[in-house]
């Protein structure tokens, strides 16, 4: 060990809290400093960078043990949070090969995006709050790597999720990016409440929410809270659903797996994604590409043990899915950001697939090169558009003459975001590719899908990656205008470019085209773990099965991404370079795909329409029963009275609101009645009394 | 008016003395038929009762109820001193009448300045025409 | 003889009782309630308060006529005028009440006869009663408070009058 | 004799210091004249003070006087709300603007006149003495009733309650002189042996005695409680009468009417030998008028719009509630008195409770007559912001009328209950409780119009500067104080009560 | 500091009496009388709290002396960890309440003075460890507020103060009953001190009160004579929190009171009631409570609340109507939490009860800020305040933030709780529950977007940012939300002993 507990503690919290520290500073002061406090939330998030790398250096590249963990729980170094009775929240630190290459990872794109954002936002308005809002977007993912708890996770996966929202609605004196920010929150909102219920559940099940407990707990069979759990409903529901210790772990895992749809725009709930792309593009590039959504890849990789096959085929189904809807979209879209975003979501598909299908290493290595790449082709197409003012592609054309940095930079990344041999995104795609085969020869027909859907998926990436390079720098400008306008950023935006685009090469690690895969260093250093849910539940995955199909597929899938590259590659520069096919022609004959596509396959109509529609009229109707109906039951003493009044038309006034009217009518009908003998004619009361008095006599005579 | 009731007061003294020569022997009263009969005295009060109380309803001039007022005591009264000398109860009857007496002349006393306020306010003293406090 | 008297002043209490309630002129209903307060004034002398006779004879007599002098000065013609309605209502309740005194009086007369038994002559009481006035262990208190009421009232009767006097000034 | 004279007046110490007040008064207004009716005020609340002292240095031990009074804790604690009230009203009474200068002198004697009545109405046990007592009282109000000058609604009011009254005490005298017939005694216990007798041994003729009897009676007390169907008089008078004497009215004049009828109902009918009978269909009568007399009030208070009237039908209820501690006391049994107690004891301190919220009630809408010429609830808009004293005191006391906490009448309310309940009187305790509901509409109208309606703006009021009003005003803070501290610490009056009761 | 919980219940009083002897011009001196005088109980209840013993169960600064001998009243006070937090944030609230009534110029003496006797009656409803005396104060309480919203209400005060008081006074006679029925049960029993909280639950629990000297066999129309006064207890006390069916009065009621008295009502007046449910309901009948069928009805009221209370408060167009909405909803996690008898879902609802009265302080607060300026409350028709009121903006979004349950604000902290709590024993309900938590989130962003984001309405191109005064009611709530959403045990410390007690007594 490089460093004492101690300091391995104290560093992960400078780490997180370093930035929190910067984004409080740049709030509350930032204004006032010089540069609007730039330099200062650049130092702080560098300091965050130079110990991640440093402790990456140190821990993971040094002792190259595969098996590294550091909880810093062991060394008595913890933070009891929340302790209660039969609540017991202990959070602390945990360093292992995963957490510490994204936090290299997130820290290097980070600073990469804190200097290009400097040249980027200048001159804004709130540009220190700009600064402040990332820095406290760092803070939280950076919080969300480093804990050791489901709980914590969970509550840092919230604060990426408010930290998007202040940056996806930073022109928040615009018209739409309020808008997509609340949704952005709100679909989010949708799937971390069902990861909450699936974190209740796993609580209950196992009775702790740190990471290895929970898998020591379920791998040891044991369900202690599932079993002694009694309550009127539970047993009920348990007994009714049917559920047994493995289907309530699905349930769970399957749960918990929902806050990953939302968080990294899985179908059903990606809508947001493209409408995040209001936010400032450095936001995109960090947090809509890079980082925040592939939290939810980081969150089903921490908690890999725990989910049952099941859970896990649900996963790459959804990530199947995912990546080839979201590859079609990317093809119909002409906002050059929008693309990247589709195209993001279509690669988070990738990887939750690889993670679905058992390929734990190939997912999250596709995790870290994406970042990288698509980082850069975020800050690439920030810089496009900072030069042409346009986000619109049909604007653009040629700027590969005024723009060579980010040309090349934006190549390099196309080119490894394709899967190109030799990129980073090969190593990783094609392990991906490889294990989807590889999952469908174990398991057969249905399982199939997955890697079909990656194969077409991949043709499609290359293919809607180059129609973007040749329509935006290739072939003729389309707005002579802009064009002329257009100039190369400037070095502040222009060195982040670079420096991604050679992690978008090296970032794999090899230049092999052909590499022994468990050679590769992600695969030394993470090699995927043992399923607890498995250990526990005592089922066979039939892994040594899996291996083998892993290898046998490994060439054949290798054959399939090259010619998906290859068709799409070709098939891009025919439409779009040479114009030799046209595109207006195809898109007709595929008329009917085309307009569903380019609609988004209608999920935001449907959410707009059905659901977002039905629950304002529910809302309505909640309240009109709110005012008339609840309102007079409670205070009526009950509709016959508000019938009788309706009927008889006179006092319906009075029953504006219920009892006290209505107690008030009814005593005050009466207060008339009774008022009748009031006549103020002395001799009536007299006669009256005698009456009275007759009365009481009879009474008091009578039996 | 003060000096009138003490007046009074002295008068009476005077008057009941002479009348003492009704006074009845047991005699006198054994042979009776009708004043040694408790049953005739309490035939006449109930009639003023009653009388009292018909003036009370049926009459709208306000002098009218408290004149059926002045019948109703005295019909207590008469039963008073009517019980008192069947009962053989003492004379506590008699003082019970004669306070009634005074009381009620004092009442009518009050009644007189009040109806004549009436009489200044309404213009008459019909008592069903005084009802300017009502509901 | 008694019973002469007797048959006389109940006679007299009574048409003047019914005079006073029924007569339409309220001067002639005052007339009828002299009598009838004189009537009862008989009857006490039958029963031997002499007394008491004596003085409702001067009191009520004396502040009757105050009374109808007043009666005679205010009245109008409507007030007297009497609605067949009122008597509708009346009959019945004064019916009843009749009823009632009636079946009162015959369960009272057993008790108080025999708890009086035998009749003895009747005595001057005006001594006595005289006595009991000023017997602290009797009437003493009641009637020295008399005294101030007749005070208090009197002052209060001729405040209210006086004023009304002046009011109509 | 002199000695025993002289003892016996002694017994009679306050009695002596409201007589000689009288006295003094009247022959001060003859002295001073009309100057300075202020002066004969002053002497008035001195020689009330002295009444009061005088009684509050009376032994605990029963004493008879004349023959005819027992001075004991129970008349007491009577003597002490009415004389108390008394004072209160005097000082009111010594700055309502109704009163004219002129006659105010002459309204002292007859407030303490009245006070006088009451006083003896609530310490005797004889019926000549009672008859005496109340006919002061009756007398001294119909006077007071019609006092005012420029009103003609008081004379209305002096008619129809010398009317009413006049034959509300005619039938009680004719009960009165059935229940000497029966008994040959003036005396309650005497007459109660005689009830009990008639009643149980007696055949369905006597029964009907003692019925007859009883119901005219009622009639007198529930005249001056104003218990229905005797309360006709009440919402007319209170209103047309000067608001002192409505307070007087209110207060004094129905307390003594519960206290004689309470030693009514206690002698006469609680006597051991009395017949279960007859106390059950006694007791259910009273129950069912109680509630009728508080639902009739309640109710009809709703509607009202001028303030008098409406605190008139809101006493006309609490007559009501009154009566259902009377109701309390005739489910005792023979061999069970203790209903006797918890039903007295509940009415004696609702009674307190009752006195100190109406009087201040009463006080505060005479400040408000006074100050504004406010009368009916539109008048009332607003003036809370501009006596806010008289006001803030005014919603107190409505508090404590309701039964709502912190004030005394919660505590009133809560015994009244509490003892309804224990012995088995559900409904009523359910009846009451609806009132409850009911009566917080109006009192809650009075509270709005106060401070809810209106403009808040500073309203200019006919100022009333000078030691004398302060200390009217002062007694209505002093009552409001009182509504509350009680509310809190009722353990004294608690105690008071108790004793009274023995 | 024998008499420290008598101090800190009657301090105000003296304020009270100052102020009521000062002329009635001099606004500003009565205003800062009345900051000092609910600054002295703010300050001895922090002193209270820090001086409180969490580490001893039971009640602690116990006042014990006799009242009325009669009754076996009792001047009975003591606090523990229940009500710890809860007095404190009476202090609190009072306190910056009285600051932000600063603007208020209409009968400033007159408010100022039911202010400060409001505070009596809150603090001693929470001290009273006698029904009786707990009675007394709860109603001290409720002509106050009457008037200061019938007074200083808006357009419609009448109507909704009426409103408010007789559905509150409706509560307090069903409460009335409930102490009338134990009271006589016990005393029937010989019990010296029949309206002791401690005493008759004690007696409750271990069976020894049954009404079986009132009622035959304990048994009243078909029911246990006590599960009778349960639910008398409990209705009484739902009026006041307020669960689903009675909840009418609450936005009528907000939406007519002036600002300060909204954060006083939403930040400590409901959780009289849901004080009452944990303190009386279920410490006093433990074992009615925790009868399974009404356990579950509890916890059905409380999901009724949370998702309905949140979809209607969706609906609303005024701001403040919304928040008071928001509160139903939020103050139904309290009941969820409290039906499920365990450890978290108990904190959970222990502690959702003081950030419920923080967040919601806050809103109210918020939208006060706004109705000042705008003199409206319509959402619809701000817009893009955030560009002239970034000061203001920053502290709604924290407010916000905290009210939708954002981890790291301490409304988070309890939902999770009561929902993780709730979980164990009713998992379809929980399960359910975060409906409302989804929806909470729908309207407060959408409010949020409505309000501040976007476009600037050039109607308020003039808004003024945030006042300091305002800045100093508004800055401790939120500093409060985020404080105890980060360090949470500071608050569920306190409070665990008496919760644990209460869970056992529930579960034995």
């Amino acid at each position: 060990m490089a460093f004492e507990p101690q300091t391995l503690v104290t560093m992960a919290l400078a780490i997180v809290l370093v930035p929190l520290l910067g984004a409080i500073t740049q709030i509350f002061v930032g204004r006032k400093l010089p540069k609007g406090g730039d330099w200062l939330a650049q130092a702080c998030i560098v300091t965050s960078a130079i110990l991640s790398i440093t402790l990456f250096v140190k821990l993971v590249a040094g002792p190259w043990d595969p098996n590294f963990a550091f909880h810093s729980v062991d060394h008595g170094l913890s933070w009891t949070w929340i302790k209660l009775f039969d609540v017991d929240i202990t959070v602390g630190i945990l360093f292992d090969n995963l957490s510490v290459t994204m936090l290299a990872m997130v820290t290097i794109i980070a600073s990469c995006i804190f200097f290009f954002s400097a040249g980027y936002m200048k001159g804004d308005r709130y540009y220190s709050r700009f600064f402040a809002y990332l820095c406290y977007f760092c803070f939280a993912m950076l919080g969300l790597i480093v804990v050791d708890n489901l709980l914590f996770l969970f509550v840092f996966w919230e604060l990426v999720g408010v930290g998007s929202y202040l940056l996806i609605g930073f022109f928040f004196y615009e018209e739409t990016p309020p808008i997509a920010a609340m949704k952005a929150f709100m679909t989010n909102r949708v799937g971390d409440v069902l990861f909450m219920l699936g974190l209740v559940l796993a609580w209950q099940l196992t009775g702790t929410l740190s990471y290895r407990e929970m898998f020591e707990v379920i791998a040891s069979g044991a369900f202690p809270v599932a079993e002694t759990a009694g309550g009127l409903e539970t047993h009920a529901v348990y007994t009714w659903l049917g559920l047994t210790n493995h289907g309530m772990l699905t349930l769970s895992g399957i749960l918990i797996f929902c806050g990953a749809i939302s968080k990294s725009a899985q179908v059903p709930l990606h809508v947001w994604l493209p409408d995040a792309m209001a936010g400032p593009t450095p936001v995109s590039a960090l947090i809509h590409a890079a980082t925040m959504v592939a939290a939810g890849v980081f969150m089903v990789g921490r908690m890999y043990p725990f989910f049952t096959p099941d859970a896990l085929a649900f996963i790459a189904g959804i990530g199947a899915l995912t990546a080839l809807v979201g590859a079609t979209m990317g093809i119909v879209m002409w906002d050059i950001k929008k693309v990247l975003a589709y195209s993001t979501m279509s690669q988070l598909g990738y990887m939750m697939l690889a993670l679905g299908v058992g390929g734990y290493t190939a997912g999250l290595f596709h995790l870290v090169t994406h970042a990288f790449f698509k980082a850069c082709l975020f800050l690439g197409s920030g810089s496009v558009i900072h030069a042409v003012h346009s986000q619109d592609m049909r604007d653009m054309g040629g700027l590969k003459k005024k723009m060579p940095v980010t040309y090349w930079t934006f190549l390099i990344a196309t080119l490894a975001l394709a899967g190109v041999p030799c990129f980073a995104g090969y190593y990783s795609k094609d392990q991906i590719v490889a294990t989807a085969m590889a999952w469908g020869m174990t398991h057969g027909a249905a399982a199939w899908t997955p890697f079909v859907f990656a194969a077409v998926g991949a043709f499609m990436t290359t293919f809607y990656m180059f129609r973007l390079i040749f329509l935006t720098f290739h072939g003729k400008p389309a707005d002579e205008h802009k064009y002329s306008h257009a100039h190369e950023s400037p070095a502040v935006m222009a060195l982040p470019l670079v420096i991604l685009a050679a992690f978008a090469i090296f970032a794999g690690g090899s230049i092999n085209p052909l590499p022994h895969i468990e050679h590769l260093w992600f695969n030394e250093l993470m090699p995927t773990p043992a399923s607890a849910a498995a250990a526990g539940l005592g089922l066979d995955l039939h892994l040594d099965h899996f291996e083998h199909n892993v290898h046998a597929a490994h060439y054949p899938a290798l054959v399939v991404s090259l010619l998906a590259i290859i068709i799409g590659f070709f098939m891009a520069r025919a439409f779009y370079l040479k114009k030799s096919a046209d595109a207006e022609a195809w898109r007709q004959r595929f008329g009917p795909v085309h307009t569903v596509v380019s609609n988004k396959y209608y999920f935001d109509e449907f959410y707009n329409g059905v659901i977002i529609g039905g629950l304002h009229k529910l809302n309505r109707s909640l309240y009109w029963f709110d005012r008339n109906i609840i309102d007079r039951i409670v205070n009526t003493v009950g509709l016959t009275v508000r019938f009788v009044a309706f009927i008889a038309g006179l006092f319906d006034k009075y029953v504006i609101d219920g009892l006290v009217n209505f107690w008030r009518w009814f005593t005050q009908s009466l207060s008339s009645i009774f008022r009748l003998i009031q006549t103020g004619n002395a001799q009536s009361y007299l006669t009256w009394t005698l009456v009275g008095v007759l009365v009481l006599a009879f009474v008091l005579a009578g039996n | 008016m003060m000096l009138f009731l003490q007046d009074a007061a002295d008068a009476a003294t005077e008057v009941a003395a002479d009348t003492a020569v009704v006074s009845a022997t047991a005699v006198d009263i054994a042979n009776s038929t009708f004043a040694g009969n408790l049953y005739a005295y309490l035939i006449v009060s109930g009639a003023l009762f009653l009388l009292g109380l018909a003036a009370i309803l049926t009459r709208r001039n306000s002098l009218y109820v408290l004149m059926g007022v002045e019948l109703i005591l005295n019909s207590a009264n008469l039963n008073f001193v009517a019980f008192a000398r069947f009962g053989n109860y003492g004379l506590d009857g008699q003082v019970m009448a004669l306070f009634v007496i005074v009381l009620a002349a004092a009442e009518a006393a009050i009644a007189l300045a009040i109806v004549l306020r009436i009489f200044n306010d309404f213009g008459s003293i019909d008592i069903t025409r005084t009802d300017s406090l009502r509901d | 003889m008694l019973d002469f008297m007797f048959i006389f002043f109940a006679s007299l209490a009574l048409l003047g009782g019914l005079l006073m309630a029924f007569h339409p002129n309220i001067v002639h209903s005052a007339f009828a309630l002299v009598a009838a307060l004189f009537g009862v004034a008989g009857l006490y002398w039958t029963l031997g308060a002499d007394f008491l006779g004596a003085t409702q004879v001067l009191l009520y007599v004396g502040g009757i006529t105050v009374l109808l002098l007043f009666a005679v000065m205010l009245s109008t013609r409507d007030a007297a005028r009497i609605s067949i309605a009122r008597y509708a209502l009346m009959a019945p309740i004064v019916g009843l009440l009749g009823a009632f005194l009636v079946t009162t009086g015959k369960a009272l007369v057993p008790i108080v006869r025999a708890a009086g038994g035998a009749l003895g002559p009747t005595e001057p009481t005006t001594e006595k009663i005289g006595n009991l006035f000023m017997d602290p262990t009797a009437f003493m208190l009641p009637f020295e408070i008399l005294a101030v009421l007749l005070l208090v009232v009197l002052v209060g009767a001729i405040t209210l009058a006086r004023r009304g006097e002046e009011d109509a000034a | 004799m002199s000695e025993t004279l002289a003892s016996h007046l002694t017994a009679l110490k306050p009695e002596i210091w409201l007589t000689g007040t009288i006295l003094v008064m009247l022959v001060l207004d003859l002295l001073v004249g009309k100057r300075s009716a202020r002066t004969v005020g002053v002497f008035g609340l001195i020689g009330i003070g002295g009444a009061m002292w005088a009684l509050m240095n009376q032994s605990s031990v029963p004493v008879r006087a004349f023959g005819l009074i027992s001075i004991d804790t129970y008349s007491i604690f009577f003597r002490a709300l009415i004389i108390s009230a008394t004072g209160i009203v005097m000082l009111h009474g010594m700055v309502f603007r109704g009163i004219e200068d002129e006659t105010r002198a002459e309204f002292g004697p007859m407030l303490v006149g009245a006070a006088l009545g009451a006083c003896l109405l609530v310490s005797t046990d004889n019926l000549i003495m009672l008859l005496v007592g109340m006919e002061l009282l009756s007398l001294c109000s119909y006077v007071m009733a019609g006092w005012q000058k420029k009103e003609r609604r008081s004379a209305e009011a002096g008619l129809k309650y010398l009317v009413y009254g006049a034959m509300a005490s005619g039938l009680m005298l004719f009960g009165f002189s059935l229940l000497y017939g029966l008994s040959g005694s003036m005396w309650m216990p005497e007459i109660a042996l005689a009830v009990s007798e008639a009643w149980s041994l007696g055949d369905a003729g006597q029964h009907m005695i003692v019925v007859i009897a009883s119901t005219l009676v009622f009639v007198g007390f529930g005249f001056k409680i104003s218990a229905f169907p005797f309360h006709f008089w009440a919402p007319d008078v209170y209103e047309g009468s000067p608001t002192p004497v409505t307070s007087m009215l209110a207060v004094a004049s129905k307390t003594a009417g519960f206290g004689v009828l309470i030693r009514f109902v206690d002698t006469v009918y609680l006597d051991l030998t009395i017949a279960e009978d007859w106390l059950g269909r006694f007791g259910y009568v009273i129950a069912v008028l109680a509630a009728i007399t508080m639902t009739y009030g309640n109710v009809t208070a709703v509607k009202q719009n001028n303030i008098k009237r409406l605190l008139a039908y809101s006493s006309i209820a609490h007559a009501g509630y009154l009566l259902m501690g009377v109701a309390v006391m005739t489910t005792a049994t023979v061999d069970n008195r203790a209903a006797v107690g918890i039903g007295m004891e509940s009415i004696l301190f609702y009674l307190v409770s009752y006195y100190i919220a109406t009087l201040g009630a009463f006080g505060c809408a005479m400040a408000f007559a006074n100050r504004f010429g406010a009368e009916t609830l539109e008048d009332y808009e607003g003036l809370g912001w501009s006596s806010p004293w008289i006001g803030a005191c005014f919603i107190i006391f409505l508090t404590s009328l309701v039964g709502l906490p912190p004030a005394i009448g919660l505590i009133g309310k809560w015994l009244l209950f509490k003892a309804t309940l224990s012995v088995g009187l559900d409904w009523l305790a359910v009846i009451a409780a609806l009132n409850a509901a009911v009566a917080l509409f109006y009192y809650f109208k009075i509270a709005r119009a106060l401070f809810l309606r209106g403009d808040t703006d500073y309203q200019e009021g006919l100022a009333s500067k000078g030691v004398i009003p302060g200390l009217a005003h002062l007694s209505l803070i002093v009552l409001a104080i009182f509504t509350v501290y009680f509310g809190l610490m009722w353990d004294g009056i608690m105690e008071w009560v108790s004793e009274a009761v023995m | 500091m024998d008499q420290l919980l008598s101090f800190i219940i009657f301090s105000p009083m003296i304020g009270l009496l100052a102020i009521m002897f000062m002329p009635k011009g001099s606004k500003e001196a009565i205003r800062a009388i009345a900051a000092a005088a609910t600054f002295v109980p703010f300050l001895l209840s922090t002193i209270l709290w820090f001086q409180f013993d969490s580490s001893v169960p039971g009640m602690q600064f116990v006042e014990r002396m006799p009242w009325i001998d009669a009754l076996g009243v009792e001047y009975y006070l003591g606090i523990d960890g229940l009500s710890v937090p809860l007095v404190w944030l009476t202090g609190l609230l009072l306190f910056l309440g009285t600051f932000a009534s600063f603007g208020i110029e209409k009968g400033v003496k007159g408010y100022m003075m039911l202010l400060l006797l409001l505070e009596v009656g809150i603090n001693g409803v929470f001290c009273s460890l006698d029904l009786f005396l707990f009675y007394v104060f709860w109603e001290v309480m409720l002509l106050p507020m009457y008037f200061l919203i019938g007074v200083w209400g808006g357009p419609r005060r009448e109507y909704a103060a009426i409103k408010f008081f007789l559905y509150t006074l409706a509560g307090s006679v069903l409460m009335l009953l409930g102490i009338v029925a134990l009271y006589l049960a016990a005393s029937g029993q010989g019990v010296a001190t029949p309206f002791s909280i401690p005493v008759l639950s004690e007696l409750v629990s271990s069976g020894q009160l049954t009404g079986n000297n009132l009622v035959d066999q304990g048994m009243l129309l078909g029911w246990p004579y006590l599960k009778w006064i349960f639910v008398v207890f409990f209705i009484g006390f739902a009026i006041k929190v307020p669960v689903v069916p009675f909840h009418t009065w609450l936005p009528d009621a907000h939406v007519e009171a002036p600002t300060p008295i909204s954060v006083i009502l939403a930040g400590i007046l409901l959780k009289l009631g849901t004080y009452g449910i944990l303190r009386i309901n279920l410490g006093m009948f433990p074992q009615i409570a925790s009868e399974p069928a009404i356990a579950y009805t509890g916890a059905i009221l409380g999901l009724v609340a949370i998702v309905y209370g949140a979809f209607v408060a969706m609906a609303q167009t005024d701001f403040k109507r919304m928040v008071a909405y928001s509160s139903v909803s939020h103050m139904g996690y309290v009941l969820l939490g409290a039906s499920a008898f365990t450890s978290a879902g108990l904190n959970g609802a222990a502690m959702q009860m003081f950030t419920h009265g923080t967040s919601s302080a806050l809103l109210f607060l918020i939208v006060g800020v706004a109705y000042d300026r705008a003199h409206h409350r319509e959402i619809e028709g701000f817009g893009g305040l955030a560009s002239v009121a970034p000061t203001y903006t920053g502290i709604t979004t924290i407010g916000m933030f905290a009210a939708l349950g954002l981890p790291s604000m301490s409304g988070f902290i309890s939902e999770a709780l009561v929902i993780i709590g709730t979980w164990q024993v009713y998992p379809l309900l929980a399960s359910i529950a975060v409906i409302g938590i989804v929806i909470t989130a729908a309207f407060i962003l959408w409010t949020m977007q409505r309000v501040f984001l976007g476009p600037l309405n050039e109607k308020y191109k003039d808004f003024k940012d945030v006042t300091p005064r305002e800045i100093f009611t508004m800055a401790p709530l939120a500093f409060l939300c985020v404080l105890f959403g980060v360090l949470p045990m500071i608050l569920l410390d306190k409070m665990e002993l008496a919760i644990e007690s209460l869970r056992q007594l529930l579960n034995a």
